[in-house]
């Protein structure tokens, strides 16, 4: 046994279980805390969060939260939990598990998955535009390892940028030239690449750079506000754009134009819920522009998510304010067209009209690269 | 034209990455030249990072958390300068252990300090100013590095305390006749070696990237020590060493943003350019490099 | 006959008292941070030795930490600072799925992929080997830099070459005939286990039971005496690089084909990453001896097994337990321990009474 | 400096340095005093001499005085004044020098770089060309000709000594104290090293100097204190005692030298050195066009002053060393520049000069040792694998028969072992075999009485029994009894090679100077 939990429980508990990039990336795994943090309040549930050293730890911290029996449901962040939530599913097949960013067959298992391309999409459609507005030749993108779930961001933001300039053109009647700046970084973790990166591709002609590389956005964020300072500014552009979170707070509020959400946090949220109310059910549920579950920041997220700074100790209380002004007025200087043209994208893909691509093979994912260079 | 402005922002990149690999290396120099190795220049990368942040976030001074950094220097230097010099200890197990422990404090402290296990950004208060080029902002500290490199190298080259250091790790019994006390000589080469990588650490979170994560240094001190190796314990050819890296590093980055180049190379192998031009240096041109004659050995009078 | 039981002992009872001042350590920072100490060892030691699970997943663990101790381990006693197990170890991953991909029978299969396995970490070690024989060039820089290498060329494979149609985070898994079997069910201990005790006892033997570990072991020490010897250094050093490379290969096999639930590499290769630096540790701990390397990696796996459970229960990170293998390690590092307390004692318990009376 | 009050004569001399009961011991290792009770003094103006044989205690007792070493019991006074010296930098301030058996110079730095080492000037500044001047007028003044701006690592080993007495003359200490300062000088340096260390006796110094050779102690001293074994066995003026008195003192008895042995007649030719080249690291040649003729059944002694191509020669026979040019015969093939192994395994037996650097690897148990050159043959190991028992029953003979003293095969490390043990044990494992041809360096070096016969005997019959030995020895006594013919070394090259029924040790002495 493991020799914990001698006194009776009169509180319920549920369990995240993060992967290795653990919290505090300001992203995927501080989004699936943040949802099951606010259930856990709600519901007035007791939430304990396990985070692995290695990915030897994967299996084992899900296991050992099955084992103790005591728990309503237990989530696992992110793909790379996928074989341990299987195996402990079929382990323990009275214990409710909720997987995110993955699908485990199994009738305890409750996951989520959402539809990246289509929140990069509008992100792309905008960097494109601002892009094209402010003169600028390229747009970037820095991305962590190369995985699939990162394949779909790429291929919804190469979509959105080319929509965004179809776009640009039927508006303005100019046709611009922006092309696409690209790397793989190959880590989630060391900032020095993410910062390096978009350096290179802001020297390079890059006006906006999306973040989908967890940490590296603070990289990212360092090399904007090194642009920024040589040109002395304070307010971009070059601009960031975020991913997963709404990252818009970080910078002041004038430097990341927009995030390319993925609500996790709704995911987590949802999962707790149902446990707690007591109809938990397997099955998979995507999550996409259409219920909310990815979509571009926009003002009543953005306040939501300076409380979440503030939790954790990014901003100050006296600064609120500030970065909601200045976000305000950040948006206000993008031309209105801008915003329109992305409303409208979002409208096409949630009435079906429009689909980006979300390859999922090596192959697929070429053949984006070659249709949307 | 556009190569050239391109050619130098990757240098002034590169003139960051430079910092931390020089500064530990240069300050190794010091401490091998004496005779101790230390191998522990991650955890002190590691550890002076988290310290100089905790330190500089609490008093809102980038002074401060760079003195802190180098005071974390400072004491980890003691320790191992006490083990290896004073315990006659093993040089290399107290730096395995060094790295390890270093490890695990700033992922422990991330979260006990700031309840977040993964990052976390240090407030633009508490970060050193930069010096703004059209190329990117250079750091204050750069200069400063480069001014170190030549004073540890005129230190080393052209003073008497640089010839006591390095006799004591030649020929310690000929240090400890003449009069010198050699303990002690190498007890401060030791120090004031972990001191400069201490700075290096805290140059990486206070203002290279303004944030700490666990995994900060990034193997950083392991390339400082091959640096180390290759500069045949020269500090300006450590300065050198530390650029070549700290360029690739940065090119390699740069390339692989370029459109196009992906098309015929992937970006993994762009990645590991760095380290295979290091090696390249070192099996081409460097080739066999001399080590002080009692390097990594305790010395004991009796 | 006391004091010769006294010198016999002596080293467990110095390793023993690292532990003690590694615990003690780490007791202090907790405290420092407001963490209770003493429910934190109670978790960590009721999970590690409280049950049959927890020990089965202990050594679980220390399964792949044996081999990569077994790396440095060599070397050192071959004379060579040995840091390529990390690099090595991908190798054997990569090699162990590349073979995945052939269909043969189960127990072959798992022979196969372990060969395979063990060929590629004695092949990636070849390059320090020769760089060192040839061009003189420090082992710790080629191996440095050759681990970097091997991590993104394991990233390309895995993405490239092996990667899962399905699921293209992780390879292919391990076919199910090149597995190999969960020894207790509802854990994760296979017998990959004994594949490492195995090669451990192997290696024992081949070091001091054989002409060529004799001379790797003369190389190491004292190589003016080889060559006096008549022992030829450079082939002895390149032994060492290779049997380092088989088990470190070894070790990267064994992660795959049996290291359950995924028996495949993620592609940012974080199935086995820090093994082989983790092995240095474990090497250090274990005197570099191969049955001493057993029993610290048992210890090491421990402290990573317990560290689980006790976020849990006492919501202290598990990265606290880095730190405590960390301040055992350096106290390692203090030769004669005890001797040193011995002499310590004294002048704390007269400091005491100075302060006292004072 | 010393005063030179040369009025006072020598006799009347102050006391400059005095040691009373002196004992020293080694922490953990020695259960016996290594130094037992020494009294031992010495006044302005005069030389006095430490005389013993290996391992007497001389070394350690000067690194008490000089400070190196700390005492476990004992009182030092200098000008009368009790003083305590717990570093060589309290010897210095106290007015002791001391010039060590090994050389304490950095070979990578100059003269004058390892004599500003001691020098007290601040850290920083660098006062090289002060110190030049300095060391260059001192040694005019003493006739210590050497170039202070030259790297240590390219003078030469008188040079280097030299050097080494100008290192400590700077300080202006009032007592010198020299450990064997003649061991690696040619015997012209070694004269004009005694007219140097007399001029400064004269001149008020009070000078230590430690020997154990005896033309050495009648030549320069003026008294002499003998140690046996951590023991003061007399001290005498030089004029009050003869060479017989002092050898009588310093060794336990006379060694009864008749060696019965079967008569030579010249038979095939087992070794032969034919004009051999070798160079040494910094290309300065260290072997000279060297040829001889080892034939079976023959003991061939080499003679000469250490540092004259002794060393080298037996390298480059055994394979440690390249020839660059010449060549080498064993048994009638040609094996320049073959590995070691080759040579071995033409069978050529080796007894190092270095026997703890490459003669043991010390931290190996005293089993694996044992079969250090034979492990690869049956039947200490089989298809590659060790066997135990019969290493373990081969060391046991070895133990037996040489007397070793060892506590465990399996267990103890060969470092615990002393010296003469060690010794002992490479003795047994190079001779088991009879092999054909032995190449012997300072065999008896650290032995016992006891020892050193057996080993004579050893060597006899093997010889006798038709092996080809090549004995290197300082000891010239040994060289005359054991050899049938002797080689003289002397600056890299054979010049003279005698028959030792008509050697004597003048003549050989005569010949090793290059006269
Ligand atoms: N540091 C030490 N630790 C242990 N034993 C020592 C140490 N130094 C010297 N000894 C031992 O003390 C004894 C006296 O040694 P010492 O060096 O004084 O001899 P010596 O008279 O100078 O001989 P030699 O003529 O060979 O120089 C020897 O048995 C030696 O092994
Ligand atoms: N490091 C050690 N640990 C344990 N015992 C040791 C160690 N070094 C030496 N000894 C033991 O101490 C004793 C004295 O050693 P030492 O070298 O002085 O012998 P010795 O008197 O010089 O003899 P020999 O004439 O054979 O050289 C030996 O019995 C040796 O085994
Ligand atoms: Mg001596
Ligand atoms: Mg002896």
């Amino acid at each position: 046994s493991l020799g914990i939990n001698a006194v009776a429980q009169d509180k319920k508990k549920i369990a995240v279980v993060t992967d290795v990039g653990g919290r505090g990336d300001l992203s995927f795994n501080d989004m699936g805390f943040k949802g099951a943090d606010e259930a856990a309040a709600e519901f007035g549930v007791e939430l304990q969060v396990a985070q692995p050293a290695s990915e030897a730890d994967y299996l084992p911290n899900v296991r050992n939260l099955a084992r103790t029996g005591d728990y309503e449901v237990i989530i696992g962040v992110g793909f790379l939990l996928t074989d341990a939530i299987e195996t402990a599913a079929k382990q323990f097949p009275d214990q409710n598990f909720a997987l995110i960013d993955a699908v485990v067959d199994q009738p305890n298992v409750l996951n989520f998955v959402f539809q990246e391309q289509q929140s990069s999409a509008l992100v792309g459609a905008l960097a494109a535009m601002t892009a094209a507005h402010y003169d600028y030749s390229k747009v970037g993108i820095v991305l962590g390892i190369e995985i699939p779930p990162l394949w779909k961001f790429e291929a919804g933001y190469r979509f959105g940028i080319k929509w965004g300039l179809d776009y640009y053109e039927k508006v303005t009647g100019e046709k611009a030239n922006v092309d696409l700046l690209w790397t793989y970084t190959g880590t989630f973790s060391d900032v020095a690449k993410g910062k390096s990166s978009a350096n290179a591709q802001i020297s390079q002609g890059a006006g906006l750079v999306y973040n989908v590389a967890g940490p590296l956005g603070l990289g990212i964020l360092e090399a904007v506000k090194d642009k920024l300072n040589q040109q002395g500014k304070e307010a971009g552009p070059p601009f960031m754009i975020g991913v997963d979170a709404n990252q818009d707070y970080m910078g002041n509020g004038n430097k990341v134009l927009a995030s390319g959400m993925k609500r996790v946090d709704r995911a987590s949220y949802i999962a707790v819920k149902r446990a707690v109310e007591g109809n938990f059910e397997g099955g998979t549920e995507v999550l996409g522009l259409d219920d909310q579950g990815v979509g571009m920041s926009r003002y009543n997220q953005l306040v939501d998510f300076i409380q979440f700074g503030l939790k954790g100790d990014q901003i100050k209380e006296e600064d609120v304010d500030t970065i909601k002004d200045n976000w305000l007025e950040m948006r206000e200087e993008i031309p209105h067209f801008v915003w329109t043209g992305v409303n409208e994208l979002e409208n096409l893909i949630v009435s079906g009209s429009l689909t980006p691509p979300a390859p999922s093979t090596e192959e697929e994912m070429k053949d984006v690269r070659k249709e949307y260079p | 034209m556009e190569f050239f402005t391109s050619f130098l922002r990757i240098l002034v990149i590169s003139l960051n990455a430079m910092v931390p690999i020089t500064l530990a290396a240069v300050g190794e120099i010091i401490g091998e030249r004496s005779g101790v190795i230390d191998i522990g220049l991650e955890g002190i990368l590691l550890i002076s990072a988290f310290t100089g942040a905790v330190s500089a976030q609490a008093t809102g001074s980038p002074y401060v958390g760079l003195l802190a950094g180098i005071v974390t220097g400072f004491a980890i230097g003691a320790l191992h300068g006490f083990i290896s010099v004073y315990l006659k200890g093993d040089q290399v197990i107290s730096g395995v252990g060094i790295n390890l422990f270093g490890g695990g404090l700033i992922a422990f402290g991330l979260i006990a300090v700031w309840q977040t296990p993964g990052h976390h950004i240090v407030p633009a208060s508490a970060r050193m100013p930069k010096i703004d080029t059209p190329f990117g902002g250079i750091s204050y500290i750069t200069i400063l590095t480069l001014v170190i490199v030549f004073l540890v190298y005129y230190l080393v080259s052209n003073t008497k305390l640089g010839l006591k250091i390095n006799i004591c790790g030649e020929h310690p019994r000929a240090a400890d006749v003449a009069g010198i006390n050699v303990e002690r000589i190498r007890f401060f080469a030791t120090v004031s070696g972990a001191m400069l990588a201490g700075l290096g650490g805290a140059f990486m979170s206070l203002d290279w990237f303004g944030v700490l994560t666990k995994e900060l240094a990034a193997g950083r001190g392991f390339i400082a020590l091959a640096t180390v190796v290759f500069s045949k314990l020269n500090p300006l050819l450590a300065l050198l060493g530390g650029f070549i890296f700290g360029f690739f590093d940065s090119l390699g980055v740069w390339v692989s943003s370029a459109a196009g180049v992906k098309k015929y190379i992937p970006w993994q192998f762009i990645l590991m350019t760095p380290y295979i031009v290091t090696l390249l240096a070192v099996a081409g041109a460097i080739g066999r490099a001399r080590f002080p004659d009692k390097l990594g050995e305790p010395y004991q009078r009796e | 006959m006391l004091t010769r039981i006294y010198e016999q002992v002596k080293p467990i009872l110095n390793s023993f008292l690292a532990g003690l001042i590694g615990l003690a350590v780490g007791a202090i920072i907790m405290a420092i941070w407001g963490y209770a100490p003493f429910g934190a060892y109670d978790a960590l030691f009721t999970a590690i030795f409280g049950s049959f699970y927890g020990f089965s997943s202990t050594l679980a663990r220390a399964t792949p930490l044996i081999l990569t101790g077994l790396t440095f381990a060599i070397g050192v006693r071959g004379g060579i600072f040995n840091i390529g197990a990390e690099g090595q170890v991908f190798m054997g991953a990569l090699a162990a799925i590349s073979v995945s991909l052939l269909s043969l029978p189960s127990g072959i299969h798992v022979l196969v992929a372990i060969i395979a396995g063990a060929m590629a970490g004695a092949i990636w070690s070849l390059p320090p080997s020769f760089l060192k024989i040839t061009r003189g060039v420090h082992e710790v820089i080629s191996t440095i830099m050759l681990n970097w290498v091997a991590l993104y060329f394991g990233m390309y494979a895995v993405v490239e070459w092996l990667g899962d149609p399905q699921r293209a985070e992780k390879s292919i898994s391990a076919a199910t005939t090149s597995r190999l079997p969960i020894m207790v069910s509802g854990t994760s201990l296979t017998y990959a286990l004994f594949v490492s005790l195995a090669f451990s006892l192997l290696i024992f033997f081949l070091l001091w039971r054989t002409t060529l570990g004799f001379e790797l072991r003369v190389v190491g020490q004292n190589p003016a005496a080889a060559n006096y010897a008549g022992i030829k250094e450079n082939y002895s050093i390149n032994s060492t690089f290779i049997l380092g490379g088989l088990a470190a290969g070894v070790a990267g096999a064994l992660q795959i084909i049996g290291h359950p639930p995924t028996y495949a590499l993620y592609s940012d290769l974080s199935t086995v990453r820090n093994l082989g630096f983790d092995g240095i540790g474990v090497a250090l701990i274990g005197r570099n001896h191969p049955i001493g390397v057993i029993f610290a990696a048992v210890f090491f796996a421990g402290l990573n097994v317990g560290a689980r459970t006790m976020q849990i229960t006492a919501g202290v990170p598990l990265e606290m337990v880095r730190i405590i293998q960390g301040v055992i390690i350096i106290a390692l590092a203090a030769p004669e321990l005890i001797e040193l307390s011995n002499q310590l004692l004294p002048a704390v318990r007269n400091w005491i009474n100075e302060v006292k009376a004072s | 400096m010393p005063k030179t009050d040369t009025a006072e004569g020598k006799d009347t001399g102050r006391t400059l340095l005095r040691a009373e009961g002196i004992s020293k011991g080694f922490p953990g290792v020695w259960e016996h005093l290594i130094l037992n009770e020494i009294d031992f003094d010495v006044k302005e103006g005069e030389v006095h001499t430490l005389l013993g044989e290996n391992g007497a205690g001389k070394t350690v007792l000067a690194n008490i005085l000089s400070g190196f070493y700390g005492s476990t019991a004992g009182k030092i006074y200098i000008q009368g004044e009790e003083v305590e010296l717990n570093s060589p930098q309290d010897g210095l301030e106290h007015g002791v020098g001391m010039i060590h058996q090994e050389v304490m110079l950095a070979k990578p730095f100059t003269v004058a770089e390892n004599v500003t080492l001691g020098t007290d000037d601040s850290d920083f500044s660098y006062p090289l060309d002060k110190v030049e001047s300095r060391v260059y007028r001192l040694s005019q003044k003493y006739g210590l000709e050497v170039d202070p701006t030259v790297r240590v690592g390219d003078l030469s080993a008188g040079e280097q000594q030299r050097a080494e007495i100008l290192k400590v003359l700077y300080h202006e200490p009032q007592v010198l104290i020299l450990d064997e300062p003649t061991s690696l000088l040619t015997p012209q340096e070694a004269q004009q090293l005694f007219k140097v260390l007399r001029g400064m006796a004269d001149e008020g110094f009070g000078i230590v100097f430690i020997t154990h050779k005896m033309e050495e102690v009648m030549e320069v001293s003026d008294r002499v204190t003998v140690l046996k074994l951590g023991k003061v066995m007399g001290e005498t003026d030089i004029e009050e005692t003869d060479e017989e008195e002092l050898t009588e003192m310093m060794l336990d008895e006379k060694i009864p030298i008749h060696l019965e042995r079967k008569e030579f007649k010249k038979q095939s030719t087992s070794l032969s050195v034919e004009d051999i080249y070798v160079t040494g690291p910094r290309g300065n040649t260290q072997l000279n066009g060297v040829s001889l003729d080892l034939h079976e059944g023959e003991i061939l002694g080499v003679a000469g002053v250490s540092g004259n191509g002794q060393s080298e020669l037996i390298e480059a026979i055994t394979g440690l060393r390249e020839i660059d040019e010449g060549s080498l015969i064993i048994e009638g093939e040609d094996m320049t520049n073959a590995s070691p192994r080759e040579i071995q395994e033409k069978g050529v037996a080796h007894m190092p000069e270095k026997r703890r650097e490459i003669g043991v690897v010390e931290p190996m148990t005293v089993g694996e040792n044992m079969v250090l050159r034979d492990y690869r043959d049956s039947p200490f190991s089989w298809h590659s694998v060790l066997n135990r028992s019969a290493i373990t029953n081969h060391a046991e003979e070895i133990i037996e028969e040489f007397d070793v003293i060892a506590p465990d095969i399996w267990k103890s490390e060969t470092r615990i072992l002393s010296g003469g043990n060690i010794q002992r044990m490479i003795l047994g494992r190079e001779s088991w075999r009879d092999p054909e041809i032995i190449i012997a360096s300072h065999p008896t070096h650290g032995l016992d009485r006891r020892a050193v016969s057996h080993t004579w005997e050893l060597f006899i019959d093997l010889r006798d029994s038709g092996s080809a030995i090549l004995l290197v020895s300082e000891d010239l006594d040994e060289v005359i009894s054991l050899s049938d013919r002797i080689a003289v070394m002397f600056e890299g090259n054979v010049v003279g090679i005698v028959d030792s029924d008509e050697a004597d040790k003048s003549e050989l002495g005569m010949i090793m100077t290059g006269a």
